[in-house]
């Protein structure tokens, strides 16, 4: 049995797999399948100030090796998350991670002060891939300032860990990385989604209501990859990888690249037992290369010396 | 639950329908009519998502399943592919069936298309409460009529096909009951269909369920992505999960 | 027998398919295969001034539904492109597009003049994706400035029609496509790569010697036909669709999103035949469909009716 | 050239190795020895880029080429699944193979790991010429030495296994004869090997083929994905596509 925990900051993992924010609602539905203290973390669906009915279906489109999704953060609101989400997760021993969401700066710092002395929570993850309503709808995530207020004004009102979530739809995400740390962040997490879209040829309609959603799935871990490595020699604060990983010798790239601890998402669906498996996994490779914690990973990817 | 089956049968019926039979005996044992399965054919990453499928036939004793499938696009051709005694994922039983009302005495059950492949383990359980059957089976064309013996040893069949290869000539609302006097409507089938019923059993003030079908990420409610709208108690509009909160809903709250 | 003919601007086209740079050499391989006349157009291997190395291999991995190459332009330099190969695919009855490349705005206008003039040549494709050295390697396509002052110098000494294309990895490409099309280019072409890696968990080196390298193949196609759809609905000239098209339906995808012609690129290696393949099933889907002209179809997305 | 093959045979030959033998008759028609094909299994999309496999067999009078793989990853896991009898598109015959020199009485065939696979059509050809050939073969251990018969019936063949369990214990490097005249030396295995090759043959000053391998993008010479270092007459050196100007090149010109 080789040592699987990783830190994250002042987060402690028993292992460094955490569920992708999204595609694991709050837990309920995976609990039946297995024991979710298996887990590293689970960052639980976005969730808002207020209820929020998400976007027009249908709002799922298989692509290659992926699938795009316009759900449009469909959660129940902040109180009712605490009231009814949180102290079901509590009972199990692994950490907790909110994801919230906005359109507007003191949305994210409402729902953070809510958020504030409920016992439970390991961390908050910024998701700042959401449309800036004041900023005619770019996302806080592709702007360097916009970001870096966001975390300023859920800092003033937080204690707790903050991972703030990166969109990949940018030039240069290192920028923002950057910006996010400077302005408190504890943590990055990325990639979120890739907008994207698909068309049905018969209909000429979008196939999603919403025209365009979200890219995930195995089809983006290049870019994923390029991007997580490209922040983590960029910031000195720990990056969470996340985009495409499907498998323990994916979610290795991801820490030789650099990434700290890693989410799974859409693989949830491909594979609802892919979380416990890669655990697994994770674990025989490292008994089978003689590495007794999974620490000395992270980081070392050989890129200078070629040949 | 994630069972590991294996297919006994897997074989065309018709010239667009296949049948695929699975030994899952924990599956079988716990699953009810107007639930369904996630298949998935494994292609590796390529087919990424599963494929939502509902149950035909339920034998507990034999801890076998089935499914009637209809070849569509990548997924239901690799299903189609699969080797008889090969292993298969299944993921189910999933999502809140048909209900049976309380005394029951008599049930009008509309299929439509592959629609109709759901209500043959109703039918049975209605029959096994000795409930009276009617049975509107709709069809582009006989080559797509499947279950005929099966339902008519347990309901009165009538059937519509759109080309008038079999039964009445047209769609299937030209064969609704003039005199309709049911317990419970049951309706399964392609949207248009379903709205047909809806706008029918909501005139005659009929009680009537009918099973969704739609785009699914997950098939276990944690993705959101399968929404339909649903009229709540309060008379509010809300999203409601089809796979979890579905596939089948009160006719008289689901929005079409 | 429907209609294919399309037109770019002044460039008229016999179908829409245009095989993309890169991934057809210049043509002599695949003219063992089928005849190159069947095609829309051929465009080149991105030309230099110089002849140029490349990167050091290995330079191509698969990755989920694609691939990454950091080919890096090798090319035998303007001058012998213009005497072996312009002079070979002359020969067919097809449109001949020279995609051009360098790492300042005097290479491409020197790449241009030196083009100025040669016969049987249709229009130039400017590939500003490549890092701009004086930029200190961030690539031209990247910033709005930069991509337009390519445009204009060209412009200057070239006579043909210009095609820009457009790199991926941007926040706002729709910026980019504004600033090149009041540059003075006669049509936009995107995507190029995505910029991506993959890393080779057991010796923990990158599995590309460059360490990054260009994503193409059906994986990006989402995000593409999203790139293309926004492009198309910015600018007033002609948008060439690319990025993971395998397939008629693919193409008729990008095409109902607004763009004019497309080009097929990595399915090029996946299946050799794709080309002839999917001229054969457009016309097919056309006539099944009794469209009697391919250019009904473009820009046809019905965008705003969803149910 | 593409075309569409029939599998004739595809079975486990060893532990690690297969044997795919395929009806292509157009393509072993032009086939040399020490070329290649690119070979697609059927996964749709998910297996984007086609395997570059050596020519193991050319049989000309019954159209029927045969390749020995092992298994290395999902590509080669999906072809070892393809089943006899099911079509396969084949693309070939690729590249530049084996060039046998004038008058070439006493040759040495030098193969390690999957790369004995492509001498042998070689050794046949030579044979034909009544070519004189030593072989030696390296494998890992007993369990992945192949085409072992047939050499021996055209060469004397010495062996060398790194664990000792066939043959000389140790790398292949430990059979090099020690008196060799050679006319030609030909080489195909694992980089390391091909560099002790190159290094003795130099020494020696003997005329040395060596056939590599690089990842292929199109397999066609149209993507530059492949490239090798080759010095040329100039002695400058270049990047030359593997698949195009290769896989065999003069030893005395290639940088491995
Ligand atoms: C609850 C439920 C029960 C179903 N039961 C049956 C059944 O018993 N027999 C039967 O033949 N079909 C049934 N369907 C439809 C079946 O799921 C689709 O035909 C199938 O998923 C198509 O997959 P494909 O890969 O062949 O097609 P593609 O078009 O290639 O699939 C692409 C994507 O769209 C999804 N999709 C396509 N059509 C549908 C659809 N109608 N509903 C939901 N998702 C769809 C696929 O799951 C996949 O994610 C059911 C659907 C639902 C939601
Ligand atoms: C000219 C040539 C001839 C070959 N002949 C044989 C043969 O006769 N028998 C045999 O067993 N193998 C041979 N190989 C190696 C064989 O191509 C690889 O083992 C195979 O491509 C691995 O595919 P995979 O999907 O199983 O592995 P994966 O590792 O999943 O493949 C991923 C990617 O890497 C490429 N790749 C992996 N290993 C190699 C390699 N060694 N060379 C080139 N590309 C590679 C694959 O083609 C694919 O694009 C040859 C390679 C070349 C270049
Ligand atoms: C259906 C779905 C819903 C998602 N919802 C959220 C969300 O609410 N908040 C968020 O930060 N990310 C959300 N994501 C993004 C994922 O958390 C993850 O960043 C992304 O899917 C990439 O990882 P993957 O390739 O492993 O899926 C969602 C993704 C999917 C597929
Ligand atoms: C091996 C390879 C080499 C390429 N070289 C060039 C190039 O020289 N110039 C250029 O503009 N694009 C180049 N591209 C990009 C393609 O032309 C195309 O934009 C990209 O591959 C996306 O299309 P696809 O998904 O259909 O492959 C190259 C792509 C590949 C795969
Ligand atoms: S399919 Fe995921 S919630 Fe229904
Ligand atoms: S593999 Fe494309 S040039 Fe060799």
């Amino acid at each position: 049995m080789a040592d699987l925990c990783v830190n994250i900051g002042k987060i402690a993992l028993k292992n460094p797999l955490l569920v992708a924010s999204g595609t694991f609602g709050y837990g309920r539905e995976f609990a039946d399948i297995y024991n979710l203290s298996l887990l590293g973390g689970i960052c639980v669906k976005g969730t808002t100030l207020e209820p929020r009915q998400g976007n027009q279906p249908p709002r799922i489109v298989e692509t290659s090796a992926g699938m795009l999704n316009s759900v449009g953060l469909q959660n129940p609101g902040v109180e009712k998350v605490i009231a009814e989400e949180i102290s079901f997760l509590r009972q199990f021993d692994t950490a907790i991670i909110i994801n919230i969401a906005g359109h507007s700066r003191d949305d994210y710092q409402e729902v953070a002060a809510r958020l504030e002395g409920v016992p439970g929570i390991a961390a908050l993850e910024l998701n700042i891939s959401c449309p800036n309503v004041k900023l005619g709808g770019m996302a806080f995530g592709v702007d360097c300032v916009a970001a870096s207020e966001i975390v300023k004004v859920v800092r003033q009102v937080s204690s707790l860990p903050l991972i703030v979530k990166l969109s990949p739809n940018v030039t240069d995400i290192c920028a923002i990385a950057a910006a996010v740390e400077e302005a408190g962040a504890d943590a990055v997490a990325l990639v979120n989604t890739f907008l994207g879209m698909a068309i049905d040829i018969a209909t000429r309609k979008p196939m999603l209501a919403n025209i365009m959603g979200g890219l995930s799935g195995p089809a983006i871990k290049p870019i994923a990859l390029r991007m997580v490595y490209q922040v983590a020699q960029t910031v000195s604060i720990p990056v969470i990888g996340i985009g495409g990983i499907c498998s323990a010798a994916d979610a290795l790239e991801f820490m030789i690249a650099g990434a700290s601890a890693f989410e799974i998402g859409s693989v949830n669906f491909h594979n609802p037992l892919a979380a416990p498996q890669i655990i697994l996994e994770l674990n025989n490779w490292l008994d089978q290369n003689g590495i007794t914690k999974i620490t000395e990973v992270i980081g070392t990817l050989k890129a200078d010396e070629y040949f | 639950m994630i069972e590991q089956g294996r297919i006994v049968v897997n074989k065309q019926i018709l010239p667009c329908y296949y049948c695929l039979e699975i030994f899952v005996p924990q599956i079988a044992a716990s699953a009810h009519a107007g639930q369904f399965i996630m298949v998935t054919p494994d292609m590796g990453l390529e087919i990424f998502l599963k494929r939502p499928m509902s149950l035909n036939r339920i034998d507990r004793e034999f801890g076998v399943i089935s499914i009637i499938y209809k070849i569509h696009g990548k997924g239901t051709k690799a299903i189609s592919e699969l080797g008889e005694g090969s292993e298969i994922e299944i993921l189910g039983p999933l999502g809140h069936g048909w209900r049976i009302v309380n005394n029951c005495r008599r049930a009008l059950l509309i299929g439509g298309g592959s629609g109709v492949a759901s209500l043959l383990p109703l039918a049975a359980d209605l029959a096994a409460i000795n409930t009276k059957i009617d049975m509107l089976i709709g069809a582009a064309s006989v080559d797509e009529l499947f279950c005929l013996e099966e339902f008519s040893a347990l309901a009165d069949v009538s059937v519509s096909t759109d080309d008038g290869s079999f039964g009445v000539h047209g769609l299937i609302s030209r064969i609704f009951p003039d005199q309709p006097k049911y317990d419970a409507v049951y309706a399964c089938g392609p949207r248009g269909m379903l709205k047909a019923v809806q706008q029918w059993t909501d005139k005659l003030n009929l009680p009537c369920q009918l099973s969704l079908e739609e785009k699914m990420g997950c098939g276990l409610g944690t993705c959101m992505g399968c929404v339909c709208s649903v009229k709540d108690e309060n008379g509010d509009i809300n999203y409601r999960r089809v796979c979890h909160d579905g596939p089948v809903f009160n006719s008289k709250e689901v929005q079409l």
